[in-house]
């Protein structure tokens, strides 16, 4: 059960020119959504280092999103089909290791798509309140060294 | 003509279960007419098929009532020259089928297609006594169903000199077999 | 320790209405590395950037978070407010309090926690940003057009006109493309060959412009302002230089039953020719596959009739190589053929034909001379009938789009057939009139109006011949599909407009994208519908998507002025957002391992390798390198390095790091 | 060689002709025909009616006892019966989960490999010893008709030339025929369930296809359909008083025809049985073509 | 046996190699490397169903290049591991002939990438039937399961890396582990680390992985590591087909894509 106080903690990785630029449109079109979470702008999904998505849990993130342009949308031509592949063996790796994937967001969101970017982060937002804290992972940092 | 307050959308529109029952989506139909052009009977029909297809897109009672009774549906002959020539690949052949059997089950069936289905019920009553289906019994049947009794008279006694009428059928000899799957695909053992 | 300062924004109420301005302010002041913040009512205004400006003087700061609107709006304007006051442009970072926090959120203590947490984001990143210069990229000055069609032309025109060498590359032996095939031109009916001709001879004349005919690229590589080009130039067995365009080579070439493409094989040219009276270049070339030279046997008559001896059956192609710095690709279409189309004969019937067909028929240059007749019979068709959208919106057998030129042309040929022969009847079969444009309309009403020109709504659903006539078979869907048959006694198929043959290899070539038609894919298309996906590499006319004369004309001299923009200029500068492989003292020269994976990944071809050597020239290590003028930035090879040898300028690991742990 | 076959209903009775000729052209091709044992109605186009589930099934179980038999492929010379076996054939061959539920109705199992066949895929595989059992005397202008069931739909009769079929020109060429160049190939004779309810339009729509091979001089025309072949055929009176003309030209089925030039008995292939009389005139003299040259 | 010695022998006697990296007698009847260098030592080479071990790690070894050209006795893992270095760069095309012992006893000599790309093609995958069990058994497992599993296992991780340092394919000069501006992993051997170490091999083994289950050999507390590798690289071929070590010419699925790849997780 989630702790009533419990508010999730949630670390976004989004590319410049879509899902950033569709949060912006989410601002300009007064779309409301809630504050848990933190955006990290970065130039497109091709640089988002699976790694980065490893030191947000371990900096203590609930939930991560990561988010850019749509297939065939990218500011770059390709640089979303290399990042949807290490996705594809991310998740599937992550998967076998046991970890909760339902605490990683990955999504599709375009410049003009700022009402689906605030449907997202509330449902997000929820879906964690209700998983509550990410104790199977933050305990890990706790743990003593062996 | 029916007002346009009638068109508003239904939830079951004879469009909806169309596409619901044949996979066949109406609203591709752009109107270019090329189905009624090549159709052999479209000069024969009420509306040709494009406009029994515009009817439907409308997806209104009274246009989907005007199409069920229309006798348009009963003259479609299945050749599919419609279908492979459509632009849009649309299987008007396949929405007569529908339409036929929904005129039918909704009793709207035009009075002409009397005959039609007689013809379809002598058939498979033949089918389901025989297995194989036997040309003079289901003629006999039919004849007697729609009353045209003297009709293609002459025209028997030629097949039967000609020696194309087998006065007994030759059915299949597993005729359970027949029997078994008209009962569990129709419910009935005729 | 950095010097930071941290200046936060109220945007008026926009953002000072939800986030407690000052509280943020006043909590930044006390965050590791800040040596100054402060709030003001608007950050972007003249008097808000002079407040930085003394800030950074006053307070010898290092670097400067702004907390304001979205970066992607003021990011341009609070880096040159920096600049001004002497720092780095790319020390300045912007904190995105209204588009990403006020905005979206209700006024609560949160919100102002949130804003906090944002801008403490930008500081550790701005305290491991380092200065960055723009990056400069020399421009070769001079630009390869390729395709001589009236796009082609006109860019290279344009180009050349603004005092730039332009190198044109025509595949066919004349330049003209389809533009020299038609008759009139809509909705003017101005002679085609009459308004195009000058054109084509000042290319040929233009100082600036090198004309390569019957010439193809054969490799591209290179960057923008740096491409390098390999042409081949095709062998036309005679030499340009000594031939004077007389022509008494052409009279005496025995093969006479070559079909014509220029007339669109309805007539018979000789195995050396010109492809047309006017063509420019006025020389001729041999085609080698039906030379009875090259079959082997024996003919040298065009040879001994030369008086220049000019006939030179052992040319070879050459290649060429040039450096340019833009390319336009203007490389047109080409009409679906009637074959493709089954129910109307699969291109059996002499007397199916395609409008550019048509359009040699009313031309007075064509084969008869301007006199519309037909193929089978050479008789002057009494009934004509038009079908547009004959394979366009055609999902099934043709293409899905539309080919937007076939309503204005059908309704020229129509109009054409009518004032040549005043009693033919013309029949249009028609799905929609796109006739949008300066007095398309207008043409169009003209035809039906003044020239009576029949117009059907309907597809056609078979053409026969029956009799010596074509039977056609349509509907008229404005009388409720009634069946409509016409007897024909020729039909024109308004068929569809495709890329180009050979387009997808050039695309592939140049490293331009295509749409899913294999047309050349614009960069953006909207707000840049001239150019391509690749930097410096620039569209024109029907290799984009169909179109006519005049939004052709008007496209190229766009192409053109890109082009010329971009040539103004000595040297390109890019924004130093670029990824770079490090190097380390010896003896491990850099983290790199070589092993290159990262060049597939890059969707720019912007990696290479580099071999580190001693002085002795022996290799020690070879290593990736990123060509800084092709890099983009996308950072999809800084994600993939193992190693970490690869970091992005702007984004790199170390300010992605730290934002993280800032959290 | 042998191969499945699946005579269906009519060619047990009104097209007996069909059968016969059938049988007496695959003995001189030495292609043994083995009848599906106990083969039952395809269900034609009534079985659609009454359920879409009733149709599949009476295709299935012919199918399925065609597998039990060892056939892998099945000829159907009747035109109607091959378009629902074969697109039964293509529907099932796509959907295993389709296969499992037919067995269960028909009470037999089906794995879905059965190939069905029409008579002109058949033959054209024979073209080479057609030309060779016949003495190319067999010259005359012949018009063959396809009809819609053999053509259409695209993915079940699977024609490369759906508009202009060439597999029958092909095949009587082969034997010696000129097949003439007509454009009524694949025009509708009217059957569909209009055969008996609505004889004034199969009149009409038949009649446009006789008046064109009569236009065309062609002798005799060519099917291999029996619900074409008894429009043109046994419909001739009514033909012939709509359009007001007095047509004589018989309807010859696609292996009579070839009988005829393989010089079998016409007695064997049912000739007696056809409703318009088999009269074929003199053949076309033999043209010796000569090469021109056209060196200049 | 005697085949193998007889080509080492011929292979250093005609001087087309400098070394024969092959398997010997270890203690307690174990399989160990060995690097033969002269005629007179190889009687020392063994060859049996205990050489499981991947000899290719030692041929990025700078000590061992130096000797001159190399011959390995390969296993699959060890010819997969060859075309993967060739792909990447480590190895020069040619620099390394492959001897394989044939099932029927014979030896063959593989010279270069065609004629290992050749034979690899021929083989079945170089996964052990053991492993492919102990991955199923895994996969049949619920996902807490699986978490509890690997949090057991990884626990006793001392981050000794020697299964970095027996992997063929962990070349690189300088590991993710070892950068410090700024230090992704701690340097400390402590559960977080322990998971981020071993998920980040994985992953840049994603695609590369040869199968060979050398570092699960390796590892001194018996943690059987090479099965989140060998599930990466399963991961990659079910998911984009471009299996490690097939060919010489370079094939990461994950420095390419297709457009149309499917995922079901994407929102």
């Amino acid at each position: 059960m989630a702790d009533e106080a419990f508010e999730p903690k949630i670390t976004a990785f989004v590319c410049n020119w879509c899902t950033y630029a569709g949060a912006d449109l989410t601002g300009t079109s007064r779309l409301k959504y809630q504050s848990n979470i933190r955006i990290i702008r970065l130039p497109c999904t091709g640089r988002v280092d699976f790694m980065l998505i490893q030191k947000a849990f371990a900096r203590g993130s609930d939930g991560v999103i990561v988010s850019g342009c749509h297939p065939n949308d990218c500011h770059y031509t390709s640089g979303n089909y290399h990042a949807r592949r290490r996705w594809m063996v991310f998740n599937d790796l992550m998967e076998f290791m046991g970890l909760d994937m339902r605490r990683v967001t990955f999504s599709w969101v375009s410049a003009a798509e700022g009402a689906k970017w605030a449907t997202l982060v509330n449902e997000v937002t929820d879906h964690l309140r209700e998983l509550g804290p990410y104790t199977e992972y933050q305990r890990l940092l706790n743990a003593g060294v062996a | 003509m029916s007002s346009i307050s009638h068109h508003d959308r239904q939830t079951t529109s004879l469009a909806n279960k169309i596409q619901e029952v044949t996979g066949v989506a109406l609203q591709n139909c752009y109107q270019c007419g090329k189905c009624a052009a090549g159709c052999p009977v479209a000069g024969d029909m009420e509306m040709p098929s494009c406009q029994v297809l515009r009817l439907l897109q409308y997806e209104s009672p009274d246009y989907d009532r005007r199409v069920l009774e229309s006798e348009s549906i009963w003259l479609c002959l299945s050749c599919d020259t419609c279908h492979s020539r459509c632009p849009q690949t649309i299987n008007t052949p396949k929405v007569m089928y529908f339409l036929r059997e929904e005129a039918v089950r909704q009793g709207l069936a035009h009075p002409k297609s009397k005959d039609a289905q007689a013809f379809h019920k002598a058939f498979l009553g033949s089918v389901a006594r025989h297995g194989r289906l036997h040309e003079i019994g289901m003629l006999m049947n039919y004849k007697v169903r729609t009353g045209h009794l003297f009709q293609d008279m002459t025209l028997g006694s030629k097949l039967y000199q000609k020696g194309k009428l087998e006065l007994l059928p030759h059915g299949v000899k597993d005729k359970a077999a027949v029997k078994k799957l008209f009962k569990r695909t129709t419910g009935n053992k005729e | 320790m950095s010097r930071l300062g941290v200046f936060v924004c109220h945007c008026g109420e926009n953002i000072g209405a939800t986030v407690d301005v000052t509280e943020v302010a006043e909590r930044c002041k006390h965050m590791p590395g800040v040596a100054h913040a402060e709030d003001y009512k608007y950050l972007c205004s003249n008097p808000g950037q002079n407040k930085i400006k003394q800030a950074i003087e006053e307070h010898q700061l290092d670097g400067v978070v702004v907390a304001a609107c979205s970066p992607r709006m003021h990011e341009p304007t609070f880096r040159r407010a920096v600049t001004d006051a002497g720092l780095n442009a790319y020390m300045c970072e912007v904190a995105n309090l209204r588009e990403h926090c006020s905005w979206v959120h209700e006024k609560a203590d949160s919100t102002t926690e949130k804003a906090i947490d944002l801008v403490r984001l930008q500081v550790e990143k701005v305290k491991r940003n380092k200065p960055l210069d723009t990056i400069q990229v020399p421009i070769t000055r001079s630009a390869l057009v390729i395709g001589g069609g009236i796009a082609g032309i006109q860019a290279a025109l344009d180009i050349a006109d603004s005092g730039h060498k332009v190198i044109m590359v025509e595949r066919s032996p004349a330049l003209g493309g389809h533009m020299a095939q038609l008759s009139e031109t809509f909705p003017t009916l101005d002679c085609s060959q009459c308004i195009l001709t000058p054109r084509m001879v000042d290319v040929s004349r233009h100082p600036n412009i090198t004309l390569l005919t019957y010439s193809e690229v054969e490799h591209v590589e290179g960057f923008i302002g740096n491409f390098k080009v390999a042409i081949r130039k095709r062998a036309r067995m005679v030499d340009e230089d000594l031939c004077t365009g007389c022509g008494e080579c052409l009279q005496k070439c025995p093969t006479k039953n070559v079909a014509d493409s220029f007339n669109e094989g309805l007539s018979m040219r000789r195995a050396i020719y010109v492809p047309f009276a006017q063509a420019v270049p006025n020389i001729p070339v041999i085609d080698t596959e039906n030379c009875r030279k090259f079959q082997g046997k024996k003919c040298d008559r065009c040879a001994k009739a030369c008086p220049t001896k000019a006939i030179k059956f052992d040319q070879k192609d050459q290649i060429i190589n040039v450096e340019v710095g833009a390319i336009v690709v203007a490389t047109g279409y080409q009409v679906m053929g009637t074959e493709r189309f089954p129910e109307y004969g699969y291109g059996t019937y002499p007397d199916v034909i395609t409008g550019l067909q048509f359009e040699r028929y009313a031309s007075a240059s064509g084969p008869t001379q301007g006199v519309i007749k037909r193929p089978s019979d050479g008789k002057e068709p009494e009934t004509v009938v038009f079908l547009a959208c004959s394979g366009s919106r055609d999902a099934a057998k043709g293409v899905k789009y539309c080919s937007k030129i076939c309503c204005m042309y059908t309704a020229k040929h129509a109009m054409l057939l009518k004032h040549k022969n005043h009693h033919a009847k013309a029949y249009v079969f028609y799905m929609d009139i796109r006739s949008a444009g300066k007095n398309y309309d207008e043409f169009v009403r003209r035809a039906i109006e003044e020239d009576g020109v029949k117009y059907i709504r309907g597809r056609v659903s078979r053409i026969y011949e029956e009799d010596g006539k074509l039977i056609v078979k349509g509907a008229d869907t404005l009388l409720g599909g009634e069946p409509v048959e016409i007897k024909a006694d020729m039909v024109v198929l308004a068929s569809a407009a495709l890329p180009n043959h050979g387009q997808g290899e050039l695309a592939q070539k140049l490293h331009v994208g295509t749409d899913p038609y294999g047309f050349v894919a614009e960069a953006h298309p909207k707000l840049r519908p001239v150019e391509t996906t690749s930097a410096g590499i620039f569209l024109a006319g029907a290799c984009q998507s169909p179109r006519d004369i005049p939004e052709t004309v008007g496209q190229a001299s766009a192409a053109a002025a890109k082009v010329t923009a971009l040539l103004s200029r000595s040297h390109l500068a890019r924004e130093p957002l670029v990824a770079e492989v490090n190097r380390k003292p010896a003896p491990q020269f850099s983290d790199c391992t070589g092993c290159l994976l990262c060049e597939t990944a890059c969707p720019y071809q912007a990696i290479g390798h580099e071999e580190i050597k001693d002085r002795n020239g022996n290799v020690l290590k070879t290593v990736a390198k990123i060509n800084p003028g092709l890099c983009q930035g996308c950072g999809t090879c800084v994600s993939l390095c193992r190693t970490k040898a690869i970091d992005l300028h702007g984004y790199s690991n170390e300010q992605i790091f730290a934002e993280i742990m800032s959290l | 060689m042998r191969i499945g076959y699946y005579p269906g209903c009519s060619l047990t009775s009104s097209a007996r002709e069909y059968d016969e000729s059938v049988r007496a052209v695959c003995e001189v091709l030495d292609l043994t025909l083995v009848e599906i044992p106990d083969w039952n109605c395809c269900g034609a186009s009534s079985a659609h009616v009454a359920s879409e589930e009733l149709a599949l099934s009476l295709r299935a179980r012919n199918l399925a006892l065609a597998e039990a038999a060892g056939l892998d492929e099945i000829l159907a010379p009747c035109a109607a019966c091959f378009s629902r076996l074969a697109s039964a054939s293509v529907e099932l061959a796509d959907n295993p989960q389709k296969c499992q539920a037919v067995s269960e109705v028909v009470g037999m199992p089906y794995s879905g490999g059965v190939k069905v066949l029409n008579m002109l895929a058949v033959l054209e595989r024979f073209k080479d010893e057609i030309a060779a059992k016949t003495d190319q005397s067999f010259r005359h202008k012949v018009a063959c008709y396809y009809g819609c069931l053999l053509v259409r739909p695209t993915k079940v009769a699977q024609f490369d030339r759906v508009e202009d079929p060439q597999s029958m020109d092909q095949i009587m060429a082969a034997a010696g025929a000129k097949p003439v160049r007509w454009s009524s190939k694949t025009e509708c004779c009217g059957t569909g369930l209009s055969t008996i309810t609505r004889t004034e339009l199969v009149a009409n729509l038949s009649g446009r296809i006789v008046a064109d091979a009569a236009k065309r001089e062609a002798v005799a025309i060519v099917t291999a359909c029996p619900m074409c072949q008894t429009n043109l055929d046994m419909r001739r009176p009514e033909i012939n008083q709509k359009l007001q003309e007095e047509h004589r030209i018989p309807v010859l089925y696609v292996t009579q025809a070839l009988g005829l030039a393989m010089g079998i008995d016409p007695q064997r292939l049912g000739l007696h049985r056809n409703m318009v009389p088999v009269e074929l005139p003199e053949p076309e003299p033999e043209v010796v073509t000569t090469d021109d040259d056209d060196e200049d | 046996m005697d085949v193998l010695r007889n080509k080492a022998r011929d292979l250093l006697a005609q001087g087309q190699v400098q070394v024969v990296i092959g398997y010997e007698a270890g203690t307690g009847g174990a399989r160990r490397p060995s690097f033969v260098r002269s005629e007179a030592d190889v009687a020392r080479l063994v060859w049996d169903a205990d050489c499981v071990g991947n000899l290719a790690g030692y041929l990025t070894r700078a000590e061992i290049k130096k000797m001159g050209k190399i011959a390995v006795v390969a296993n699959a893992a060890t010819l997969r591991a060859l075309l993967q270095l060739t792909a990447e760069h480590q190895l020069a095309e040619g620099a390394v002939s492959a001897l394989v012992v044939t099932e029927e006893g014979a030896v063959l000599e593989l010279s270069n990438a065609q004629a290992v790309t050749e034979h690899v093609a021929t083989l079945p995958a170089s996964l052990s039937a053991a492993d492919r069990e102990k991955l199923d058994q895994l996969m049949a497992l619920s996902r807490e399961e699986r978490r509890a599993f690997w949090e057991q296992e990884l626990q006793r991780c001392i981050k000794c890396y020697a299964c970095r340092s027996s992997c063929p394919m962990c070349y690189c000069g300088s590991c993710t582990m070892d950068c410090n501006r700024p230090q992704w992993v701690p340097v400390a051997s402590h559960e977080m680390g322990n998971l981020e170490y071993h998920t980040v091999r994985a992953m840049h083994l994603a695609g590369r992985c040869v199968e060979c289950g050398e570092c699960g050999r390796a590892c001194p507390v018996g943690i059987p590591i090479h099965l989140l590798t060998c599930y990466a690289e399963e991961s990659v071929r079910r998911q984009f087909g471009q299996p490690a070590g097939t060919s010489a010419t370079l094939n990461y699925a994950l420095g390419t894509f297709r457009p149309d790849d499917q995922e079901t997780f994407i929102r």
